[in-house]
């Protein structure tokens, strides 16, 4: 499934740049993400908890930058297997920088997601809205986090 | 495949809010079990412990009062369905209670279990919330309520703390000329909402809707009142320019998602449909009343 | 750790120690040897396993088997008396509102059911009565035309 | 109808029905051995990947866990129905170097109960490298995309060509020429018992698998291919199976788990699969794009139709090339089409592969052939049964250099169904009739499986009380074909129902059958059945002519058990009698009689044809594009009705199921992944849902079946899809040119409509 997101902010395009490339930055918007740590200037590691309702699910995820074109673009791969084999899942974030009017920058994601597993067959129906609701929130997370540190 | 875990059958509400104090959130609360059961086939929830509610009598009632009626949480949807003074007084409850899964589920299955899975989807929350309900919680250190709406905070998410249990659904007189109407679109007849909507109106001098609530299901991650649309229609003579007026509003003001069963588009236009139906529906109820 | 599961089923007492997390269906089939009683899914949907307890139609792998602690149930072996078939078996059979079988079990108990807590249903009525169950082959007409059969007083209840 | 017969057309219980009825009736899934254990499968999360390693040790260590098996255990062996053709046998079962789909088995493990087996199985430890992954087949056949198997050019599994007339120089000649395209999706068989197997393996050397099978005598020779076991060292035995419907007459991973795992072990190894697997990891109905090009006179006449196809095969060739084929053949049906092309492409994809299911291809060419058809008949402003009528075949019509048909009673149908609309009168608003002819066959004479043996025999015994005992490898799957067999056995002896066993689908004491496929056998299990039951017939005969000392010209006949002279009926002698002495005339030998029936010189598809039309009327709901399907009457002939408890059920079971077809049934993935693998998700008619249905029976004899039947089973669920679809368009106005047809897109084809008239 796909999540899609845009936001502009003021701030100069490589500022925004520079911030996104700083390792972790992308993983530490992911909502539930906790101890990212950098393994190399590519990847970082670390443990994502969800929670839908009744279910919790604690995550090992691997993220990983794959295609860099600073600044305009960068792609992310993620994966996380659920510790006790309820599912894995993979990520596939691109986010896109393009300067317009008025110094701003549009900041333009979009993130690929699949889950397999007994997670999947829980419900298409809940997983979706949980996917679409985290895809909120980390769009939420990476604007306020920009705003917070490059903004302004 | 059920995980193991000990299982623990309180046979008052005193002994299972002890229970929970004791084991908080390594607990899970089963009454009918209708949707746990399934998550824990799938391994999904697997908790150590079980406090199986389904065996206290005193929450398993339904009572006629002056202020209203009450409902015990562990009363079974069949029961509800089935009860005389349900079908009389609040006959949009019984109905909703027929097109709710199957009649095996709606056996075993209780109102409170529902209620607390919070299933945006689920079919009590838009019926009760368009009737006034109002929710009381129990934990050891005492009760307390809230309005129905104010239940779900999120996808399958509830105000009820873990050391809490749903006890009782209280629902207010029905005014004066007041009708309530509910349906879900689905395409299979027993089928999860697509779309829920529920609505109750309470008619004013020359037919106007002096007061009207409208909760979509489905709809968003908690079951919702689309405010606006309401105000759209409250306190004016209901014409059909108003009604459409007022589904275009509910649509924008709902927060659908897209999945296999419909896209989030078609989802709004059936809201725009089935408010202006519903309504109509509840004002003709109201009629009749 | 198991516990005590005092049930009645098709008459029969028993006395069983079973472990909190076994489904009901489970008891039946795998320690009482009751096969009648099948499993179509994993999600309370198919209506396969449906048994009746204390008299009315419950999913059997939808309810854990401690839950059912105290009860009478009957199962698909109960429907017969002695060697006389129910009135809806007959009806079934003449009906040939059955083909693969697997079904079957779960429709009697719920067509069962249904007409005790409502002998005389309207067509309508016996629709939802099965409505929780599914069956790939009969296309469901044909169960109807023998609950309405039943309900018409075709078949005399064997004595 | 006929009333020469004395058993055939009898309203009868089925031979099982009380074992059916009780809950006695014992499933595969209800077998239980001693020392049994239970086994679980590990299946691909992933769509594409190489198997870098599988490290099963720390699943050997859990308690309870007996053995733990991968594809590195296998003989390595590729399976597949069409053995005759190497090459499309490409599927391992337990992959060995790479997985081709999510569901793909990598794994299998045996274990004390099924709990430890499913715990051992997240102990498994696969360390995949995954690989580019192709889902759609319009984008496999692109030369950049990813291969599933190697040296497969632009993943074309299969081609398909048929062709007749000249059909370029038709199209020159017609008034008006169509095109349209189509897309048909993707159907789960569902049936309410999932694929299992208890195998058991003994120190003999000897393999015993119960299963739920269409055809016992496939498991038991692809058993063979994969284990080197000798083919008769192997007995597969169905009993009672739960629903077939075209998914359980290939190999599967529960039989084939569970004989590898209890020939390590020697114990019992039982396999059920889950329902997520029965969505996931079994085959389903062929999802096909379908472009189709009609061309007609002014006056309604068919001259020339061009059907290209392309079909997704998912992973692996399965009975998917013959669903190729029937689709193609049976896009010309059941009309006289001077001129015919057809081009078919099957294309392997990361997805569960697509298989045979009810209807075989036919289903997919009836709904996209009956709406064009209707799209024709508007555009030259004839009536949808006028054009039918006009183009429909007739008895004794040969389709160019493909098949012969004899019975057919498409036009008595066709009266039918039109009467049945006129009665039917004015409609309620927004509701609509929409009609779809369709056709089948009564089995296929295909040999791609090889088969050294007749493709239906049977063995019949009388004993001494005159109770007779049918042996027949065919495979009753709930569409009650040993009830059938056992009519026609009873027929052709002139005896009682009661007084027939049927002994059937067990390789161990049966006669090979190629198995319930195609609908088959009816008519060739069937005559098999009733040759064998003419064979013990003659030898009674014989005594009994000797016995009543009859002058040689006399016929004698067996009626009600009364073995009688024609010319004189009261004359005559009890057949229980006439057994006994029999018996004792022959040394002490039970009667036996032996038959088969193998298709010759019969054209390349069927030995017979069945033919129907069908009228579906829906309710829409114009404002949200919710429709009710109301009611659903069929004009049907099947030839001579054998049981005609079993063709109501047959068609109205088909209602169920080809109407979900049209309606709601459908597997949507995401990167090929099915989003609905549980029947909460997966949405199936249910009996509020179910419309009335109406049967029209129409007579016809066909000479190649037993006592003039043919099928009545799949042909059932070819018209639905195509019936709905026309109904809404004759309701509300719009077409939906893709399954299912679900309420969002009528809602949405609506809109359109209203933005075109607005315009």
């Amino acid at each position: 499934m796909l999540i899609e997101g845009k936001f502009t902010m003021k701030a100069p395009i490589q500022k925004v740049w520079d911030f996104l490339m700083e390792p972790g930055t992308l993983a530490s918007c992911i909502p539930g993400a906790e101890k990212m740590e950098a393994v190399d200037d590519k990847t970082w590691e670390g443990i994502v908890k969800q929670k839908v309702g009744p279910i919790s699910v604690k995550l090992n995820f691997t993220q990983t930058l794959s295609d860099v074109q600073p600044p305009k673009h960068l792609k992310a791969v993620g994966r996380g297997s659920a510790m006790g084999s309820a599912g894995t899942f993979t990520q596939e974030t691109i986010v896109d920088l393009k300067e317009i009017a008025g110094g701003e920058v549009e900041v333009a994601y979009s993130s690929k997601v699949n889950i397999v597993g007994r997670l999947a067959v829980f419900g298409e129906r809940i997983m979706r809205a949980k996917v679409k609701k985290v895809g909120a929130e980390f769009t939420g997370n990476l604007q306020k986090k920009l705003e917070s540190q490059v903004g302004g | 495949m059920i995980k193991d875990f000990e299982h623990f059958a309180p046979k008052t509400l005193k002994e299972a809010l002890a229970l929970l104090d004791k084991y908080q959130d390594d607990c899970k609360v089963i009454c009918g079990g209708q949707s746990l059961l399934i998550l824990m086939r799938q391994g999904l929830v697997a908790p150590p412990y079980m406090i199986d509610i389904k065996g206290i009598s005193e929450l398993s009632y339904i009572k006629d009062e002056k202020d209203g009626l009450k409902i015990g949480a562990t009363t079974t949807h069949r029961a509800i369905e089935k009860s005389p003074v349900i079908k009389k007084k609040y006959p949009v409850l019984a109905k909703m209670e027929t097109r709710l899964a199957s009649i095996q589920t709606r056996n075993w299955g209780t109102i409170g279990g529902n209620v607390c899975h919070g299933d945006p989807a689920g079919d009590p929350l838009p019926v009760l919330i368009a009737l006034g309900a109002t929710l009381t919680m129990a934990g050891s250190k005492g009760k307390r309520s809230m309005p129905a709406e104010d239940f779900c905070l999120d996808y399958f998410e509830t105000a009820l703390e873990p050391v809490e249990l749903l006890t009782e659904i209280a629902l207010p007189i029905v005014p004066p000329n007041s009708g309530t109407a509910y349906t879900k679109f689905n395409v299979i007849e027993s089928d999860l909402a697509t779309v829920g909507v529920a609505v109750s109106v309470t008619l004013g001098a020359g037919d106007s809707c002096q007061d009207i609530r409208i909760v979509l299901g489905a709809s968003a991650p908690t079951p919702m009142r689309p405010k606006k649309a309401e105000a759209v229609l409250k306190g004016k003579k209901i014409t059909d320019a108003l009604l459409a007026q007022a589904g275009e509003t509910a649509a924008t003001e709902a927060d659908p998602i897209s999945d296999i069963y419909a896209s989030e588009e078609y989802r709004r236009e059936l809201i725009k449909v089935l408010v202006p139906r519903l309504t109509r529906e509840a004002m003709a109820n109201a009629k009749k009343a | 750790m198991k516990k005590e599961l005092k049930i009645k089923v098709n008459g029969q007492p028993y006395d069983l120690f079973v472990k909190p997390n076994t489904l009901l269906s489970e008891v039946l089939r795998d320690d009482l040897g009751l096969t009648g009683t099948k499993r179509g899914c994993n999600s309370s949907s198919c209506g396969a396993c449906t048994v009746m307890l204390n008299g009315m139609s419950v999913k059997s792998c939808s309810v854990l088997a401690i839950q059912a602690n105290g009860s009478e149930l009957v199962t698909v072996e109960g429907l017969a008396k002695g060697n006389k078939l129910s009135p809806l078996q007959n009806a079934f059979l003449d009906h040939g509102s059955y083909q693969c079988g697997f079904c079957t079990p779960g429709m009697l108990m719920s067509s069962k059911a249904l007409l005790t807590e409502n002998p005389k249903p309207t067509k309508e009525e016996m629709k939802e009565g099965i409505d929780g169950n599914i069956c790939r082959c009969t296309g469901y007409n044909s169960i109807i035309r023998a609950i309405t059969a039943v309900v018409k007083g075709e078949y005399k209840e064997a004595k | 109808m006929t009333t020469k017969f004395s058993v055939l057309g009898q309203r009868v219980h089925n031979i099982d029905g009380t074992e059916k009825v009780t809950g006695s009736a014992k499933y595969t899934f209800d077998v239980v051995l001693p020392n049994m254990l239970y086994g679980k499968i590990l299946r691909s999360p992933h769509p594409h990947a190489k198997i870098l390693k599988i490290d099963t040790r720390q699943a050997k260590k859990l308690i309870g866990v007996k053995a733990v098996v991968t594809g590195k255990d296998t003989l390595g062996h590729k399976q597949g129905i069409w053995r005759r053709f190497p090459e499309l046998c490409d599927e391992e079962i337990l992959c060995r170097e790479k997985v081709r789909y999510i569901g793909d088995a990598v794994a299998a493990v045996a274990a004390i109960d099924e709990d430890t087996a499913e715990e051992a199985l997240d102990l498994i430890d696969v360390e995949y490298d995954l690989l580019p992954a192709v889902f759609d087949p319009m984008e496999a056949i692109k030369e950049d995309a990813p291969q599933v198997h190697d040296g497969v050019e632009l993943n074309i599994n299969i081609t398909r060509h048929i062709e007749w007339g000249d059909v370029d120089e038709a199209f020159k000649k017609c008034d008006h020429i169509r095109e349209d395209q189509f897309k048909c999706s993707s159907q789960a068989h569902v049936c309410m018992e999932t694929h299992d197997a208890v195998a058991s393996f003994g120190h003999n050397g000897k393999l015993t698998v119960w299963t739920s099978t269409q055809s016992s005598y496939y498991i038991q020779r692809l058993l063979a291919d994969m284990t080197d076991i000798r083919e008769s060292d192997i007995r597969v035995i169905n009993r009672h199976t739960g629903g077939g419907f075209g998914s359980k007459f290939e190999l599967d991973s529960a039989q084939f788990c569970a004989a590898i795992l209890s020939q390590k072990l020697c114990q019992p190894v039982k396999i059920v699969l889950s329902r997520e697997e029965e969505f996931t990891a079994t085959k389903r109905r062929t999802p096909m794009y379908y472009a189709l090009k009609l061309g007609a006179k002014k006056d309604g006449t068919l001259l020339a139709k061009e059907a290209r196809v392309i079909t997704e095969g998912g992973a692996y060739t399965s009975m998917g090339a013959t669903a190729l084929y029937l689709t193609g053949f049976f896009s010309s049906f059941p009309y006289k089409y001077p001129n015919y092309r057809y081009d078919g492409y099957r294309v392997y994809t990361n997805t569960a592969p697509t298989s045979a299911m009810r209807g075989f291809g036919a289903p997919q060419s009836t709904f996209v052939g009956e709406s064009q058809l209707d799209m024709m008949a508007e555009d030259l402003g004839i009536d949808p049964i006028e054009i039918r009528r006009k183009n429909g075949m007739t008895p004794n019509y040969e389709v160019p250099g493909q098949a012969f048909i004899q019975s057919c009673g498409l036009h008595q149908c066709l009266d039918k169904i039109d009467e049945h609309i006129k009665e039917r009168g004015k409609l309620p608003p927004n509701h609509g009739i929409g009609v779809a002819s369709y056709g089948f066959m009564s089995g296929g004479i295909f040999n791609w499986f090889n088969t050294p043996y007749a493709f239906s025999a049977a063995v019949v015994r009388i004993n001494v009380d005159g109770k007779v005992d049918v042996y027949t490898g065919a495979c009753d799957i709930g569409q009650g074909s040993n009830t059938t067999l056992a009519m026609i056995c009873a027929e052709e002896l002139g005896i009682k129902l009661e007084d027939v066993r049927v002994f059937s689908g067990d390789t161990g004491i049966c006669p090979p059958d190629l198995g319930a496929w195609g609908s088959r056998q009816t008519l060739m299990s069937g005559n098999a059945v009733k040759r064998a039951a003419e064979d013990c017939k003659n030898q009674i005969m014989e005594f009994a002519a000797a016995k009543m000392g009859v002058n040689i010209v006399y016929d004698l006949d067996i009626k009600d058990s009364w073995i009688h002279i024609v010319a004189r009926p009261e004359r005559g002698v009890s057949y229980y009698d006439i057994v006994k002495e029999a018996i004792r005339g022959k040394d002490g030998v039970a009667i036996m009689g032996r038959g088969h029936y193998t298709p010759h010189r019969k054209g390349m598809i069927s030995p017979a044809y069945s033919f129907g039309v069908q009228a579906v009327e829906v309710a829409v709901d114009i404002e949200t594009g919710r429709y009710k399907l109301v009611y659903v009457t069929t004009a049907h002939e099947s030839g001579t009705v054998i049981n005609p408890v079993g063709i109501e059920g047959q068609l109205e079971g088909a209602i169920m199921m080809a109407g979900g077809y049209g309606y709601c049934e459908d597997q949507p993935m995401d990167d090929g992944k099915i989003l609905n693998p549980s029947i909460a998700d997966y949405k199936l008619i249910r009996s509020l849902d179910m419309p009335e249905t109406k049967i029209l029976e129409i007579d016809t004899y066909e000479p190649e079946g037993p006592f003039g039947a043919k099928e009545a089973g799949e042909g059932l669920t070819n018209p639905t899809a195509g019936a709905i679809g026309n109904a809404i368009y004759k309701a509300v106005g719009v077409r939906i040119n893709d399954l299912p047809i679900t309420p969002e897109k009528v809602f949405k084809a609506l809109r359109e409509k209203e933005k075109k008239k607005a315009k």
